[in-house]
């Protein structure tokens, strides 16, 4: 199965700008289902991104982020080539790590 | 806590556009050593300041304090959201020792929508998407120098984030 | 309340039932669909002064600036993208006889969505892309797909990918049962149906840009372009069929069947008419 | 509002139908609702059916069972009407789609 993370890392100088996708359905706990039964709240609860060993940026998210979340950030220090590892966990406690390239 | 170069912000702003190698030798100039090292990687998850009803409480559950209001908060979000499932907002700021932006929906059933911690080195911009359950006020704040900054705009939610 | 004043005006016409059936001349005008297509796009453009004829394909967000921005920032990591990468990958899986949808189109199946759909003479009925996919899938063994689901949306968006920028190119053959079933899809875009009593034109060629209750309406003129779509609404990707049986709800009419003769007729016309308007699929809306 | 326009146009097709005052039995919905289905019926043979005309008879059927006749012929009458406005509009457009079209 393919990665629930999509990123695109670009490098331009000294910044580093990331775009992050990521597949999930961010249930509110507010939604009904078709029977009419509420859905419970599934969301991710934190994602980090990592560079050369750091945090570079770290979200904590409420239900009340979009499904399918997206974020976008920019850190200094990340050349082309480097590794962007990013990792979430939900509040189910299911997680997902992809690392990408910098490119 | 205020910008000590001049040309800082602009500078930055350009940076974020996309703008060109000019803006970024500016940037090669900044003090790295004014931004206070970045707290453990581990951090906990506000769980409590997530399960609070209010912006208010949520922003008092989060940081123990409260933010006043400034124009170094910047804030991108829709007149009108297009659908209140999927609401474009960034956040940015000019202001220094940024360590964490914050983003609340005033009347969602709990206010805190999501929470960003900026280490050491990762520009004071983000950009998401949040549900909106109806027409309220989006609180942006900003961590920087240990104080509070905000900024607040409201959006129109024709279709709320919160129907079937 | 719009919705009641059209109920009102039904109910209005329904007590005039006894006075007898409506007398329309029923001019014996010849098909002319080039000239169809023409006049159509040229509604539009007159409509639209603003907007070039292009990016008609851009739906609701081609009338509305507010709503221009939102776009535009979606579309740096679009929704669809999960749903594009499914597809891709679907596409490029062997079937279990070893055959691959590539086998069943022509050039492989690569940049040849704007030719969708197609009038199959042998069969004498219009044949939509959806409805070929589903097919070479039975033809080689396997289940075909829920037409408004998200496989069908997945292969669907691939093939619209690979066709971006292609002008559609919708042929009518000198055949008389091609001819038919365009003016069936016709008919079936302005005749109004459900409890509202909307056509498919009330709301897509009178009301385009306007808001029907929040929804900022598409113009009809390239709203296939664009399918399949993912819709923040939905929550997810819908296929032209899901476009058409929800459309047919929301005016309180029971919908066909995916993939109806009705629904194929349809879909041609409405690919014929915005012909020469390029193929934007997948799509992000409201 | 929905509602009220719903009955509204239901009053106006119901019209001349004398209006049952009396309590209504069983018997009366079972022929009540036969009629309704029958037009229903005759306008997916058109292609034209309303989701209005099955959500009344669902809900004539479940006032029926709960064993308010009264409610249940109500609502078949109501769904009888909608279905025959459903038959008239098919028939009615059959030329009428024309005035829509552009030239």
């Amino acid at each position: 199965m393919a990665s629930t993370i999509r990123v695109r890392a670009t490098a331009s100088g000294e910044i580093t700008e990331v775009q992050a996708l990521i597949q999930h359905p961010m249930d509110s706990g507010y939604i009904k289902d078709a029977k009419g039964d509420l859905i419970p709240p599934h969301f991710i609860q934190q994602l980090t991104f990592e560079h050369d060993g750091k945090n570079v940026f770290l979200a904590d998210w409420g239900p009340a982020v979009s499904k399918d979340p997206y974020v976008k950030f920019s850190f200094k220090g990340g050349k082309k080539g480097d590794d962007l590892k990013i990792s979430w966990v939900d509040n189910k406690g299911a997680s997902d790590t992809t690392t990408a390239k910098i490119g | 806590m205020t910008t000590t170069h001049d040309g800082f912000p602009a500078t930055r702003r350009l940076i974020l556009k996309g703008a060109g190698t000019v803006a970024l030798i500016g940037l090669g100039n900044l003090p790295f050593s004014l931004v206070p090292a970045f707290a453990a990687a581990n951090d906990k998850y506000p769980e409590d300041a997530f399960k609070q009803k209010g912006d208010a409480d949520a922003i008092k559950a989060l940081y123990g304090k409260t933010a006043e209001p400034s124009d170094k908060v910047k804030m991108d979000a829709p007149e009108i959201a297009e659908n209140g499932a999927v609401v474009p907002i960034s956040v940015s700021s000019t202001l220094d020792n940024v360590t964490s932006i914050t983003i609340l929906v005033a009347e969602n059933p709990n206010a805190l929508a999501a929470s960003y911690r900026i280490p050491e080195g990762t520009l004071p911009s983000v950009a998401n998407r949040l549900k909106m359950a109806k027409t309220t006020n989006v609180i942006a704040i900003v961590e920087a120098g240990g104080k509070l900054y905000s900024t607040t705009k409201e959006v129109k939610v024709t279709v709320g984030g919160c129907g079937g | 309340m719009r919705s009641a004043i059209h109920l009102a005006s039904a109910a209005l016409a329904l007590a005039m039932l006894s006075l007898g059936a409506a007398q329309v001349a029923a001019a014996a005008d010849t098909p002319d669909p080039a000239a169809d297509a023409k006049a159509f796009q040229k509604f539009f453009t007159d409509k639209f002064p603003k907007v070039k004829l292009d990016d008609f394909v851009n739906g609701p967000y081609s009338m509305n600036e507010d709503m221009h921005r939102q776009w535009e920032e979606k579309e740096q990591f679009p929704p669809y993208d999960f749903s594009l990468d499914l597809g891709k990958e679907m596409f490029a899986k062997p079937f279990k006889n070893g055959k691959s949808y590539a086998d069943c189109f022509p050039n492989q199946g690569i940049g040849i969505r704007q030719n969708y759909p197609v009038f199959d003479e042998k069969e004498g009925k219009v044949v939509t892309l959806e409805l070929a996919l589903n097919r070479c899938r039975e033809a080689n063994g396997e289940a075909p797909f829920s037409y408004v689901k998200d496989d069908m949306a997945a292969l669907t968006a691939y093939m619209a990918f690979t066709s971006r920028g292609k002008p559609f190119d919708i042929k009518i053959p000198s055949d008389p049962r091609a001819l038919e079933a365009y003016e069936n899809g016709k008919r079936y875009f302005y005749t109004r149906r459900g409890q509202l009593n909307f056509s498919c034109a009330s709301c897509h060629v009178q009301n385009p840009g306007e808001r029907i209750r929040a929804e900022v309406l598409a113009p009809a003129l390239g709203i296939l372009n664009a399918m399949p779509i993912y819709r923040s609404e939905w929550g997810g990707m819908g296929t032209i069929s899901r476009r058409f049986t929800t459309c047919n709800s929301q005016i309180r009419g029971v919908p066909l069947e995916p993939q109806s003769d009705e629904y194929r007729d349809l879909e041609y016309y409405l690919s014929y008419v915005s012909n020469g308007l390029p193929i934007s699929g997948p799509g992000a809306r409201p | 509002m929905r509602k009220s326009t719903l009955a509204l146009a239901a009053g106006l097709l119901i019209a001349g139908a004398a209006s049952a005052l009396a309590e209504n039995s069983e018997a009366d919905f079972k022929a009540a609702y036969a009629a309704a289905e029958a037009a229903n019926k005759q306008a997916a043979s058109l292609h034209n059916q309303w989701t209005t005309t099955a959500a009344a008879l669902a809900t004539a059927k479940k006032a029926a069972d709960g064993g308010n006749f009264d409610q249940a012929v109500a609502g078949s009458k109501e769904a009888e009407a909608l279905a025959k406005a459903s038959i008239y509009q098919a028939e009615s457009e059959k030329d009428a789609w024309k005035a829509l079209e552009i030239h």
